[in-house]
């Protein structure tokens, strides 16, 4: 099985890196961008046999280790 | 893929267009043909190709390099293994190389100066040696050039992302720009490492059955014909290459590196060799060629990082991280346990035979199966034409408008490009990790200590193209002669170099004459400096269509400092000291900073390097900076006499009033104008009388040029500049031009 | 006094803090493994400077999962004293044994310089060496240390008494302009409640001689020989 | 508009972050991940009016300084 993470900062915390995108994007004259949020994007392949068992163990890696809940959110989606 | 691949995967019709696709001349084809006595088969011809490319065969510099002395009782081990090594007493030595990765920077310049950092490292480590420094000798394009800021940021992260990881204190190095290095920049990188003198490994194979061990990280498609691109002049095919850029995993090579030195720790290992520019090839062929033996290789046990990978990729690929080992019989289990606690990889892969061929297996057939001797012994060298470079005529001073606004100029000559404050470059390398860094960037040299003694290391890199465009036996001996002067100038005594020779495509007549010029110019300053070449490396085809970058042979310079109690630094100390100036002023403005920034002009012939008068004046400002009476030194270089006054009021934050004599020589050339063998201390009143007589006794030139004091640089003429304006103009230039502001 | 230093794969600052432990407390710490999930019975528990897993993922990240951090976290509940510097901090925010989280400095470089400190609170082992509102000048040697958390967080933290350091002018002066990561309210360094759990950026133990530049790390290490001496 | 932009690492490209993200997930014994490719995840907010022009500048900010074609692909969407 296939899974992606999406792990994305939270509402309100501070994004340099998103920031400093949007300024060099801004001196490369694209002046269309209002703002950048940055975040991380995982691809797993996974041995689990099936969707339920798959998720189950998606969300349990992504609050122990791929997210730092403190600061950020998580979303994954598992396929076949 | 690359077409090379794509064809390299299948069976290709044509041998010889695949050989020339493999930047093999047809001469050098047929020779692969009468030592094999057959047809090579891809897998062979791959390997015939890089062991031959001008990056690892030095077939076009061979000739020139052996005019460097590379010897002195200090000398444990100079040119032909990973790196030198020195000793520097106490049962020590010191190992050091440096390297080139200007092709791969510029097409990726983050990853490219990483890896390249990776690879001097292990270069260094691989003898088993512990790195204790990096440097980098950088040089870019115009400022004004639109890739120029980009390369800078992306270069910069990736040697400090490398070197940081590692933690490995990146404590020095230089960087200019130029126009001529606008499509061709030039990234070479410094590894100095301390060994015990009787734990020093080499690469020599020995002992028929040993095996032969796989170890660091698996092994990928990255990176095949690496090394045949670093001897390609880069052209609109650029975009064609990329894929042969790899990504570097500095946390790797990190426990690489703790491996290592753990199991070298014991006496398991018979001989050990990086894999870098073409990967297993070079390394297999050099142990075995080095230890007069065979080897087979089971290639379906290198560990790999993608399925259904053919011989010719495993052979040619440069997936970084990885080393070659020959250990002693029966110690697999105790290096595997090593090498797992440190979660690397690990795998006996072959073994050594006394058959003096190189066998290959993979999926039960025999891959490749080619004599090692004979691919290096008949190895294609080239004695290629070449001409010297056109002599310059000298630039006379008076034809050189003298400025109004003494002030003025010294503030611009401190504030270009070339001049000013290289910080935000090593802020962003940590530069204190392991807590022996004496001197930081900044200063003439690093100086790192031997952990837990009270004996330091200086080190340098230094280079001044200019000078080498202009005149490459003048430029190749100022070079070697500036990186003696800066290890001098901290109190240290300069033992040996590594160097790095940087020119354009060696098949041009006027390129090869360049670097002809360069190494007569190194050998002849080693030689009257006892400052012999060590290790080094060669990077030709620094070209873009016809414009080839100023020959830049860089230099790696490294001393020792007996005792750190007397170590110099450039800060000023205090007020009321005498500043005196050692070495003759002539006022010499050819190709000097001045005539460039300041009259708009790059003609001339550079300073002439006069090395009886470069010795004589080091010897005597080293024996003064051990007697504890001189409170700062500095050499005197680009810019010269004025800005180098001004660094040392910057470094110190106080100013000082300069007493230059109006007489002989106009303004320009007395202050700015760039005459070697000299440099600026600082002594208290009371030890005026005393330098300045030990100066007259040894046929050295002193004179006081100043009292150090108050909050500005005056001069003759009233003429003045606030020590914080000076620093301020000094440290804005780099940052202001990285936001885009400048 | 008896210490660990905790290793684990891409430490590079582990040899520096017990170099430091050992000259200026005279007592050479326990070199530990990350592997190994015991700890022998010590005084200080020390999490050093690096790149653990090569700070891949997220600084700190990957160590906080450590084998050996089970054990550092229940000492730790105990009470046994645990400093963790820069890459060390990471960990302890990573591993929930100090709130909030170390995100990337605000210029997004690393930074290696040395940067001025006003010590806050001195009423722990590590800041006793110390007086309150003292500047000091120690190095820092950072890609992620700009410290956030929540501004209830914050007000806890100050209210509390358990920012142990801040970044400041030379003059002590703390304010925006000179944190040189963007940290919020300039915070360098953090307790837990008990303030037997320190956390900071900078690297007391690359200054504790002159020659190295500076000697303001010393009286860090010498506060913790006295309070574990006594 | 809104536009998100993956970036990851081409094929045969050495991942070091996902590898070692891979090691630590089978530590905590998530034994079912076979493998782990890490990239990066940007969200855009646009002032573009339309898609068409919204696509147009997407593309060309990707080549020229969000993904580095060296090493990376990219992929984006772009919408209302
Ligand atoms: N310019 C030079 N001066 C002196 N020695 C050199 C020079 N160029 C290369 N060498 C020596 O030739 C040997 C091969 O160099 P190189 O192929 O760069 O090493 P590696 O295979 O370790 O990368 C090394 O021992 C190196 O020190
Ligand atoms: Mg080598």
């Amino acid at each position: 099985m296939k899974a992606r993470v999406h792990v994305t900062l939270k509402q309100g915390v501070l994004d340099p890196q998103g920031k400093a995108i949007a300024n060099a994007l801004h001196a490369l004259g694209f002046d269309s961008v209002i703002g950048v949020r940055q975040g991380k994007f995982l691809e797993l392949d996974l041995k689990d046999a099936d969707t339920a068992s798959a998720e189950k163990s998606m969300r349990s890696m992504c609050e122990r280790l791929l997210a730092n809940t403190v600061i950020e959110d998580y979303a994954f989606e598992v396929w076949k | 893929m690359t077409a090379a691949n794509t064809k390299a995967a299948g069976q290709p019709q044509n041998m010889e267009a695949l050989a020339r696709e493999f930047g093999l001349s047809a001469d050098e084809h047929k020779l692969t043909q009468s030592i094999l006595g057959r047809t090579p088969n891809v897998t062979e011809l791959g390997v015939f190709s890089v062991m031959w490319s001008e990056h690892c065969s030095y077939k076009s510099s061979k000739k020139w390099l052996r005019k460097l002395p590379t010897t002195a009782p200090w000398v444990v081990c100079g040119p032909g293994e990973n790196a030198g090594v020195i000793d520097i007493g106490d049962g020590m030595v010191a190992i050091f190389k440096m390297e080139s990765h200007n092709h791969p920077s510029f097409i990726e310049p983050y990853q490219g100066a990483a890896t390249g950092v990776g690879g001097i490292l292990r270069d260094v480590f691989t003898m088993g040696a512990r790195p204790i420094a990096n440097l980098n000798s950088l040089r870019f394009g115009d400022p004004k050039h639109p890739k120029t800021r980009h390369l800078i940021a992306g270069v910069v992260g990736g040697i400090g992302g490398y070197g940081n990881c590692v933690g490995v204190p990146t404590v020095g190095g230089e960087c200019t720009f130029h126009p001529r290095y606008n499509g061709n920049i030039l990234v070479n990188a410094m590894t100095v490492g301390l060994a015990r003198k009787d734990r020093v490994f080499y690469a020599r194979a020995a002992g028929v059955g040993n095996p032969v061990v796989y170890v660091g990280s698996k092994t990928g498609r990255d990176g095949i014909h690496g090394a045949t691109m670093a001897s390609a002049v880069f052209g609109d095919e650029v975009e064609a290459k990329r894929p042969t850029v790899q990504v570097g995993d500095p946390f790797t090579e990190k426990l690489l590196i703790e491996a290592c030195l753990e199991l070298m720790a014991t006496d398991a290992i018979v001989s050990i060799q990086d894999m870098g520019a073409a990967g297993l090839t070079s390394s297999s062929f050099e142990m075995a060629g080095k230890g007069g033996l065979g080897i087979e290789l089971d290639l379906d046990k290198v560990p790999q990082r993608e399925p259904g990978m053919s011989a010719y990729e495993i052979m040619l690929s440069e997936s970084q991280e990885r080393m070659l080992m020959v250990l002693k019989q029966g110690r697999e289990a105790e290096a595997e346990r090593i090498f797992r606690k440190w979660e690397l990889d690990f795998a006996v892969i072959g073994r050594l035979t006394d058959t003096g061929r190189l066998v290959l297996r993979q999926h039960g057939q025999v891959a490749a199966d080619m004599p090692v001797a004979p691919l290096s012994e008949q190895m294609p060298e080239y004695a290629r034409p070449w001409v010297p470079s056109a002599p310059r005529s000298s630039v006379d001073a008076n034809s050189v408008p003298i400025p109004d606004d003494i002030a003025g100029v010294l503030k611009k000559l401190i504030s270009c490009p070339d001049v000013a404050s290289k910080r935000w470059i090593w802020d962003q390398y940590d530069h204190m990790v392991m807590a022996d860094t004496l001197q930081r960037p900044g200063g003439d040299a690093a100086v790192v200590r031997i952990h837990g003694s009270d004996r330091a290391l200086a080190i340098t890199t230094d280079c001044t193209p200019r000078y080498c465009d202009a005149d490459p036996k003048v430029g190749g001996a100022q070079a070697v002669a500036e990186a003696w002067r800066n290890i001098t100038a901290v109190g240290a005594k300069p033992l040996a170099i590594t160097d790095c020779m940087n020119c354009g495509n060696p098949e041009r007549p006027e390129i090869m004459g360049q670097f002809a010029g360069c190494i007569e110019g190194m050998a002849g300053a080693c030689k009257a400096l006892d400052f012999p070449v060590v290790s080094g490396n060669v990077s030709l085809y620094n070209d873009t269509g016809s414009t080839g970058v100023q020959p830049t042979p860089s230099i790696g310079g490294v001393g020792i400092l007996d005792n750190l109690r007397v170590m110099q630094t450039i800060a000023l100390k205090g007020a009321g000291h005498a500043l005196v100036r050692i070495g003759h002023t002539r006022g010499h403005l050819g190709a000097s900073l001045y005539l460039r920034e300041i009259a708009g002009r790059e003609d001339g012939a550079p300073p002439p390097v006069d090395l009886q008068e470069e010795r004589r004046n080091g010897d005597f400002v080293r024996t003064f900076i051990q007697t504890g009476k001189s409170l700062a030194c500095h050499d005197v270089s680009d810019g010269g006499l004025l800005v180098a006054v001004a660094e040392m009021a910057m470094a110190g934050g106080i100013g000082a009033k300069l007493e230059i004599p109006t007489a002989a020589l106009p303004p320009h050339a007395f202050l700015f104008g760039e005459d070697q063998a000299r440099y600026v201390l600082e002594v208290a009143e009371s030890d005026l009388a005393t330098l300045l007589t030990h100066a007259e006794n040894e046929g050295v030139i002193a004179r006081r040029i100043g009292t150090t004091g108050g909050a500005s640089l005056t001069g003759i003429g009233g003429w003045a500049i606030s020590v914080s304006e000076l620093k301020a103009a000094n440290e804005a230039w780099l940052p202001a031009y990285m936001s885009g502001s400048a | 006094m008896k210490s660990a230093v905790i290793v684990f794969p891409g430490s590079n600052c582990d040899r520096d803090v017990a170099v430091a432990l050992a000259r200026v407390t005279g007592s050479a710490p326990t070199m530990v493994w990350h592997g190994d999930r015991a700890i022998p019975k010590v005084d200080l528990i020390v999490l050093p400077g690096g790149f653990s897993y090569g700070d891949y993922l997220r600084s700190g990240a990957m160590a906080a999962h450590s084998p050996v951090m089970t054990e550092v976290a229940s000492r730790a509940k105990q009470g046994v004293p645990v400093l963790g510097i820069c890459n060390g901090f990471q960990i302890l925010t990573e591993a929930g044994l100090l709130p909030g989280a170390l995100i990337r400095n605000a210029g997004l470089h690393f930074i290696c310089r040395d940067v001025h400190l006003k010590v806050e609170n001195t009423g722990s082992m590590f800041t006793r060496g110390y007086k309150t509102g003292q500047v000091v000048r120690i190095p820092i040697a950072h890609a992620d240390g700009n410290y956030r958390a929540d501004p209830m967080t914050l007000d806890r933290l100050e209210g509390e008494g358990l920012v142990a350091f801040r970044y400041c002018s030379a003059e002590g002066t703390v304010g925006e302009a000179h944190s040189p990561n963007g940290s919020a309210r300039n915070i360098a360094g953090i307790f837990n409640e008990k303030r037997t759990v320190l956390g900071l950026m900078p690297h007391p133990e690359r200054m504790i001689e002159p020659m190295l530049g500076g000697s303001d790390g010393r009286p860090f290490f010498e506060g913790i020989a006295e309070a574990l001496a006594a």
